[in-house]
């Protein structure tokens, strides 16, 4: 394992505070733990609060600040963070107008929010959640797990996150949410895996000429191994599969082609380019695309693409001001 | 016979257990997970060592649901959440009494057993923990219900644990991360069958 | 090599165009060659042209757009873009104020940017240039090449760029280039190589516990090659190579975190953690902090840390509105 | 005799030499530069390849001044300038002939070699293409002024590039990428000074 780090105990600490030190004025670090809140709490809003394993920089402490989050609870390198961790974030920045807590689809995470959420319950917060399940590799079924939260999760912190900012109420706020989390899709592929610092080796290895495809945010692999081909082939692939999933034909879209954390940006507009003609000739309008580096895998090469069904309200709100270290708009 | 000294003892070898397979623990993980579950199970069981000092003066229920406690806050993932319960549930089972006996013991793991359930939205059969814990559960009653001691049901309980790591090998996962590999999880033993096994194991060691 | 592209010819122009399709409502290509410019020419200001090699994404084409680039000229991968193309790009912006050229110090670069300012001269285009030569790794000198432009050329482009907008002539927007220039310093290490396309394979290897410090950017070796150590000795090594070579102390600063490319944001925060106690230390100020990939070598894996002294022209001019794919402000 | 049909024959001997060498000279950029030389001339000399044929039915000068004008269009870098302005400079000093002697030759080289100098503010002894220019530049011209023909002036040529590309191995580089390795780029022989024995070998086949 080769990293820039000082140690596999410190790396996630260490990392929380670079970040809240890149922003001093901005963004704060909770004594309790990995929590990254505003440097200013903001009243008379919904305080939205996300979280999840470290990893996936710029997620989610990256996103925290005017427009997207109130606090970002950060567990070891993937694996979900604890209750009393998540509670010490909803209690930091809870309001009067409520608490939604943004979960990614995952066992840990959903049962540490839930858990979270009655202990923040007890102390008479309001608070509430949404889940996020936008990865097309995994079926979804009501007698599973169901599918995966990844990219798209960027994209219900933007929405949601400039709705509460507006002074939305909690249900308000958490209908957006929901409104985007039915509406957004997102499928992934590595062509390299990556390591959790704690276990010292790669979560799989692929050969020169193979790739995963339908991979998850954590290391792990995909649904299937492939033989490695074009860039072009490869975001046909993934995007057929997302548009086959619901209907975006006419519809418009927010595109994001997200890089999992060691792509270089030179492939994600390689990727783009793709994408861009592919999506226009299937009938698709983009409204708005991002590329780059949103929800990683540590140092995974490969990429996600993410689709987001608009409709006027999600436009604006997508389009509003947002001011974190990680989206400016 | 079990009491607080004894229940202290098996927490001592299971984290001693949890640190020493912790890279095969993670090992499986890494093949139908994220590569966790061992690092996971000894951050959580090395803060439960640092709580025991304060636990061990009082009942059994007391040192369980401590534990649980420390697990809830120092694991993280879906084991953290679900052993944790699965300890306060039993802690609960036990709560007040500084021995238990066979029966007691049988009571409690039941109770461990449907904390896991409602936690965690699961049954037998899903190629989780469940599949190993299940099995050695009924292997334990039914030794119980016969009149063995609880050391031999205890080894019965794990000869059917032992099996049940077997039958998750078998098996399409429906819950937990191993979910997203759909047939790709058929041939991969389930890393949180694999830990109760080990932890039913240093259970019947120690008494 | 295992890269998501299409093909080693085609890899150059697949990327700008895939970025010009990010933001088509703000970037252009040139039908001449891959060439950015603004979708909207701006008149009345001195037009800003930048490139160098493809392989640094986002530079250069991620920093056209309000308050920094007019045009961003792209080369093949590291290698420097020819005059014709150059000219083509300030031929495109050029004003009746004239156009500055932001220049990296490499043979290349300045024999290609001074052949295509010749062009622009002989019709009647005023046209000058800048050399940044930010990178202390190199020793300066009279007799040789002097130091190469690294990752402080985007600090030119931020400050010179703000200049620009506001509309001051070329002498003035040349003066704040050249401030910036004298004031910026630049150091950069690589735990992995990178690969050219067209090569196929990295321009060097490395053993698992080895490192190279004091690289460019064009995936060249480093100054020294030395054992793997913890981030905070690494940073330490860069930052004190900085430190010596003009005074920071008591002084406000921009720091730069630059990931090479492949570097994941948990490494470039855990680095930042160090480098902003330590600057403290030094009785450094700082007044603010970038954080990310600004100035990359394809998929190299490593970073580099920029030091800029700050005066207050050059403090109101950082502060200034950017709008381009890779800078918001 | 040189003839512009046998100026396009060298062209075209030197383009394939380019790509062939590709790989090599692309090795030897990797370790003291950036790895791109032979990539650089493998692709300026097919983009001259496609000019060729416009050229070729003229005189010798703008048969060169059109290589070099593709090389400054179509290489970039450091060699495309150099190379170009080299090919640009020795075609002005042969406007206009069809035929050219072999102190003609000389003379153009020289200026090919003055085109460096100035594009590359370098001279001999920095670890460049002129390390394997300027003495076979020496050895061709006191080979002619001894009344050699040109194939021979060249033979003599070829050796002292060859010399000099040795000697490359044996200094620091100050100018061009190499310069930034400082004591590192000894030992490590100039990929510039390698292309330019290669285009003089390829000459000399020709003649
Ligand atoms: N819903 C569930 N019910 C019971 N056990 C589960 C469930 N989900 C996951 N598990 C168990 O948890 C184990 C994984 O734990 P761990 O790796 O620590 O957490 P994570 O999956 O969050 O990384 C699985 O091997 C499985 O036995
Ligand atoms: N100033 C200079 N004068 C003469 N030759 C030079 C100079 N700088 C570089 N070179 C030559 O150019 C060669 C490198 O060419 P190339 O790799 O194509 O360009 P770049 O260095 O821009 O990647 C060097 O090996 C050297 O011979
Ligand atoms: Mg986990
Ligand atoms: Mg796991
Ligand atoms: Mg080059
Ligand atoms: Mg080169």
């Amino acid at each position: 394992m080769k990293k820039l780090i000082n140690g596999v105990e410190s790396v996630e600490e260490q990392m929380i505070l670079g970040l809240v030190k890149s922003a001093p004025d901005k963004l704060r670090k909770l004594d309790e733990g990995n929590v990254v809140v505003r440097a200013q709490k903001k009243e008379g809003k919904v305080a939205l609060v996300s979280g999840g394993g470290s990893g996936h920089e710029p997620a989610h402490g990256g996103f925290v600040g005017e427009g997207m989050l109130d606090a970002a609870v950060a567990g070891a390198v993937f694996t979900s963070p604890t209750p009393d961790k998540i509670f010490a974030g909803i209690q930091a920045v809870a309001t009067d107008k409520g608490v939604l807590c943004v979960v990614k689809n995952y066992t840990g995470d959903v049962m540490n929010f839930e858990m979270a959420i009655d202990m923040a319950k007890d102390e008479d917060i309001e608070a509430d959640y949404v889940v996020v399940n936008d990865d097309v590799a995994v079926k979804d079924s009501l007698y599973t797990t169901g599918r995966r939260g990844v990219a798209g999760t960027v994209l219900v912190h933007k929405i949601a996150g400039a709705k509460a900012e507006q002074g939305a109420s909690l249900p308000e706020v958490k209908a957006v949410a929901e409104k985007v989390i039915a509406n957004v899709r997102t499928m992934g592929m590595a062509i390299s895996p990556c390591t959790v610092p704690a276990a010292g080796k790669p979560g799989f290895e692929l050969a020169e000429d193979e790739v995963e495809i339908g991979i998850g945010i954590h290391g792990e692999p995909g649904t299937t191994r492939e033989k490695l081909s074009t860039a072009d082939e490869t975001a046909k692939k993934l995007l057929d599969k997302i548009l086959a999933d619901i209907d975006f034909k006419g519809q418009e879209v927010v595109v994001m082609v997200n890089g999992m954390g060691a792509t270089p940006l030179m492939e994600l507009y390689v990727i783009n380019n793709f994408v861009q003609d592919y999506l226009k000739e299937q009938g698709v309008k983009v409204y708005d695309t991002m590329v780059g580096n949103y929800m990683t895998s540590i140092e995974m090469a490969g990429f996600s693409l993410t689709l987001l069904r608009l409709d006027d309200e999600m436009k604006a709100l997508y389009d509003a001001k947002a001011d974190t270290p990680a989206l400016k708009r | 016979m079990l009491d607080t000294a004894k229940a202290a003892e098996i927490i001592r070898a299971i984290a001693a257990r949890m640190e020493a397979e912790k890279d095969f623990l993670t090992q499986l993980d890494n093949e139908i997970g994220d590569g966790d579950h061992g690092i996971n199970l000894a951050r959580g069981f090395k803060s439960v060592l640092e709580k025991l000092p304060e636990l061990e003066g009082g009942d059994i229920g007391g040192l369980l649901k401590g534990t649980g406690m420390q697990l809830v806050s120092n694991v993280g993932g879906a084991s953290g959440p679900l052993y944790g319960t699965a300890f306060m549930k039993a802690g609960n089972a036990l709560k007040g009494k500084t021995e238990a006996t066979a029966a007691e013991f049988a009571v409690a793991m039941e109770a461990a057993i449907g904390g896991i359930k409602m936690r965690g939205k699961s049954e037998e059969g899903e190629k989780t923990m469940l599949d190993a814990l299940c099995p050695a559960y009924k292997a334990l009653s039914e030794a119980i219900d016969g009149g063995d001691e609880l050391k031999d049901a205890l080894t019965k309980a794990i000869e059917a644990a032992a099996k049940g790591v077997e039958y998750t090998k078998t098996i399409i996962a429906t819950k937990g991360r191993a979910s997203y590999l759909g047939e790709r999880s058929i041939g991969h033993q389930d890393p949180g069958a694999t830990s109760s096994l080990y932890m039913l194991q240093e259970m019947e060691k120690c008494l």
